[in-house]
């Protein structure tokens, strides 16, 4: 039961490679991705009807320990700010207690 | 014009869906094909009419006829994005020119298939060698429209384009990947390959091409109010330039000699736009072009404009002169 | 009644495989079908019989016969949710008994569809004009369903139903669009539309159709705990409303001298229930009706009993009259 | 890096033309909406298996300035007290500074 | 207008019968489930390319009054513990008024 | 060997799709066909062939070389994952052991169907009873694997599984269901229901199967960097262990008598790793293995080994001694 920072970073399919390796990088220990989401800015309205344009957008979610916040917010922001995008931060707790299942 | 021509091409099953899409949309019904449908059927006409242009390859052979073609068709893809480039400089900023000249230098590979089937309906053939014209045509303008925007844009420092990311982008973007391994392959197993796979890729294709047109409509109309951002001047580019891409194909179609079904698709390759391959690419490596509006342009306008008008008329134009 | 003919309608494919959805459900497999592949499997459905009415349409041309039948169609869906209403506000409050009403009064497309497999295993042939009567009796008991609402509801004040979005969701929803659509291609292309398409609609559609049972057995066999909510009294209706519907058809089709074929497929339209295009209308319109009443009757009680025993004992009747 | 309010609104997909319509009206600068997603509540389970009887649900999420949440919530309160449907409020931090990008 | 917790539980689709049941059993009023999502942790990547064998995951969010966290986290952890998964809070408010949609 | 053999194996379209699937995940195109795509062509595949083999089944029916055949499909599906997990635990943890123990005792649906193509290329029939073989084959190694956990793990106190959960997801999950579903339709609905399905389970079967083998090429390699977390040990495991289960099947089909093509067929299916039933089941009942480990060999190694090479080397061998 300790507190984390919750990211949320929606932006266009195209730029998920990059954003999943800036994540990476910044040693975030896991994210979670929604695809095929839709949505509006005030740089227009996105859909996901030629899906071969990679043309939707991806909602990416990831959850990592306060101290983290800084180095993932350097590695996403640049991304986003070349190629657009979202990103917003809000507080979270987790709950899981270490898991116990083998692995090797 | 004859008349009979357009009719005979309008009153078909695919051309009349593409219609009923576009009704749908302007009637607010709420008819749509989600995802990933339309991506199935679109996998299936590169696959399809990939593996017949390969089949039909093998029994051709490769002669300097297909040399030729496929030389024109790469010469096109090349010059047609520099010269509309400038077209477009007179009104919009050089990365949005870039973006559009890129698309209009690129294909689209419905608008070919659409004619493959407007060509088969007449009762007329075309060459195998077409659809690697198709296939080489796609990229060549992603490159093109790149070197245009680091030629022209001020701040070239702070653009270091990933060249290897784009060439990846141009050449093994996933319908040119699709439509050139197809062709392969079709060409590798050859009649025996055929002998399987036609009950799949022949009988279902005209089926498949129509219920996908159905979903074009529905595509292309739903950007047409996009078109307000585009303005007059990319309107009338989006009609113009498609017909003087496509005569000067047709010029260079009689000058090397094509059959009629063979200058017909190649007109078309030079007419069309592409809205897959090239957005998808731009989006990335121009991310300061409004994607709104190279898509709305191509899809919502040129696309259309080809598929019901310009087929007809381009054939027209062969039908007299050759 | 002869049981060959109830057998050789259940050991049909179409039928087994919905018996195999609805096993699976209840052995709790994890057999799923995952959205969306129904839909393809019912636009395709739709593409396909609407076409195909279409192209018979042309053949036949507009007789009297086929505006007898097409009032006929009409007259039905205007009048059973009104008869329909007054049953069920034995029991139920208005929201709820409107909603069923036009449920029961609008039709199953994939229920005409299984009857005119039916037909074709028997080999029996019925009218294109049948496809148009499917279409026509789809729309109409949303209307009445909303008139009836508005009626009998107290609290009529604070209901100012938008009618031209009404109208909109009743005439234009999906299956009806294209449904309609796919019909008046398949009339404006005709034989020549037909030779290109058939391996695709014609060819594919009973596979087609046997996997979507499939998926509609799973789907109807999920339901089937809602009917606990449904009680005794909504369980008995969506039999026996069915059948008294199906017997005023049956008469009807006897007066106007309806072929077997057609009046087998004009009977099973009577007789089914819409789980589609009303509970989208009802969702939006009637939002005090509770949906898990009216899709679980429609869906879990009518549709299945209608294509295990409807259909052959409505053809049993016709049999014995015809 | 400044506070913004996060909106989340869970209904049924038939609603979404309204829900959006709402969003737009109130001024929102932005959503972002995830299709096809299922649910229970005590008013009962929500599948996906009818598709055409747009009985599934859809996640709208936005982020705007804390200012805008009275306008917002009241254009989406009157939709979901007819048809149905959750909403949801919490606070967030958006991190993106202005995006540089050249745009028509 | 009252505080509420967000729950966010994100694991394998296989897994998604047994936390349902849990949410059920803890007395959750609902919940919103969205498929088909991947996703990475120091356990490995998740895809959804075999999707036959159920191993793309799921988000669930469920909101409920802050009284009923302990149960909740109690119903979901030895799930995530036995079979993976994360698990995480955080505060909402929620602004529906009571629906007044009649229903049986 | 002949490697003419092999060639003509290697150049047909399922094959060569599977190839360019591989190279586009190599090449980093970004060619993907998206769920349920994918789904979409496993549920037909299982669905095609299971009817037909149920409706060859129907017409030869039930003979001692039937009897005997599933005797022997039951028999090595049972011993195959006793003597892998002996071979596993050399190296390998209990809990992984059984895991992969179970995937390598159970089949693949895809193995079995591109050595039916083989078949069918080189005019060869097998009978439809081996589909059945195919089925009983998936779901025992799954039993076996728990037994296996159970009684070599220490702490077995704590491992209570629930039996009835565990042989619902052996036997109930959904290729088995569908697969043995359709297999009984097919028996019960016999050429009557051929005659109506077969343009749809028979003609477009070579397509979708090329279709799918593009999609498992491109599975299959996206899994080859989890190799290197296998080690040489699984790998060689991967490889070799197949061959032995082939030798053995071979022995069997001899000694009981099979024909050229169903002897082919069982031996692929000893010689095959299940991918898709097996870690559907193991992810739920042995948490403690690693995915990743039972994925990676079976689709990454043994999958595509038994495509290209094992197929013509089984049959190869089987020329030699038949
Ligand atoms: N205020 C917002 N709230 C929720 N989603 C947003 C918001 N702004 C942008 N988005 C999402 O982020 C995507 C990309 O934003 P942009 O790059 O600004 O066009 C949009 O298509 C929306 O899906
Ligand atoms: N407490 C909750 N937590 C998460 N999602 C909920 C909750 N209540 C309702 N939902 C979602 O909102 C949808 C519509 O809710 P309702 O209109 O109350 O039936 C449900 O189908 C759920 O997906
Ligand atoms: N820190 C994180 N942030 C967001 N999602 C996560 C995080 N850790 C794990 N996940 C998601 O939870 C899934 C299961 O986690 P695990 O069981 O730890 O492998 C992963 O596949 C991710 O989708
Ligand atoms: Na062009
Ligand atoms: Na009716
Ligand atoms: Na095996």
């Amino acid at each position: 039961m300790h507190p984390v920072t919750r990211m949320e970073i929606i932006a266009s399919s195209a730029e998920l490679e990059k954003i999943v390796a800036g994540l990476d990088q910044s040693g975030v220990p896991g994210y979670t991705i929604i695809r095929n989401v839709v949505g509006k800015s005030p740089h227009g309205k996105v859909t996901d009807d030629l899906v071969m344009s990679m043309l939707d957008n991806v909602h990416v979610i990831a959850f990592f320990p306060p101290e983290l916040t800084k180095t993932a917010v350097e590695a996403i922001r640049p991304i986003l700010n070349k190629f657009g995008g979202v990103c917003y931060l809000s507080d979270a707790t987790e709950i899981r207690s270490l898991r116990c299942v083998a692995s090797l | 014009m004859d008349t009979s021509l357009v009719l005979s091409n309008v009153l078909t099953p695919p051309i009349l869906f593409f219609f009923l899409g576009m009704l749908a949309v302007f009637a607010k019904s709420d008819l749509e094909i989600p995802q990933p449908i339309p991506k199935l059927f679109s996998l299936y006409l590169l696959f399809a009419i990939g593996f017949k242009g390969g089949v039909e390859l093998a029994k051709s052979g490769v002669s300097t006829a297909v040399l030729l073609t496929l030389s024109a068709a790469i010469f096109m893809s090349i010059v047609v994005p520099i010269y509309t480039f400038f077209i477009l400089r007179l009104k919009l900023d050089p990365y949005n020119s870039a973006a559009i000249a890129a698309t209009y230098g690129s294909i689209s590979a419905v608008t070919f298939i659409t004619a493959s089937s407007f060509l088969q309906e007449l009762g007329l053939t075309y060459d195998g060698y077409m659809v690697a014209a198709l296939a080489l045509m796609e990229s060549p303008a992603i490159v093109i429209g790149l070197i245009l925007v680091k030629t022209s844009s001020a701040k070239t420092s702070d653009r270091e384009f990933s060249w290897p990311e784009v060439i990846r982008e141009a050449c093994l973007n996933s319908s040119v990947f699709l439509l050139v391994g197809s062709l392969v392959i079709g060409m590798l197993t050859g009649e025996h390959g055929w002998k399987f796979l036609s009950p799949f890729t022949q009988d279902m294709f005209y089926g498949v091409l129509t219920l996908f047109l159905l979903d074009m409509g529905l595509v292309a109309a739903r950007r047409i109010k996009d078109l307000q951002k585009a303005g007059v001047f990319l309107i009338t580019f989006s009609i113009l330039v498609p017909i003087l891409n496509a005569a000067i194909g047709l010029a260079i179609a009689k000058l090397i000699g094509l059959s009629e079904g063979d200058a017909l698709l190649f007109c078309v390759l030079c007419a069309s736009a592409s809205y897959i391959a090239v957005p998808a690419a731009m989006r990335l490596t121009v991310p300061e072009a409004n994607p709104s509006l190279y898509i709305s342009t191509a899809l919502a306008v040129t696309f259309p404009f080809n598929i019901i008008v310009g087929i007809p008329l381009y054939f027209y134009v062969i039908r007299l002169f050759w």
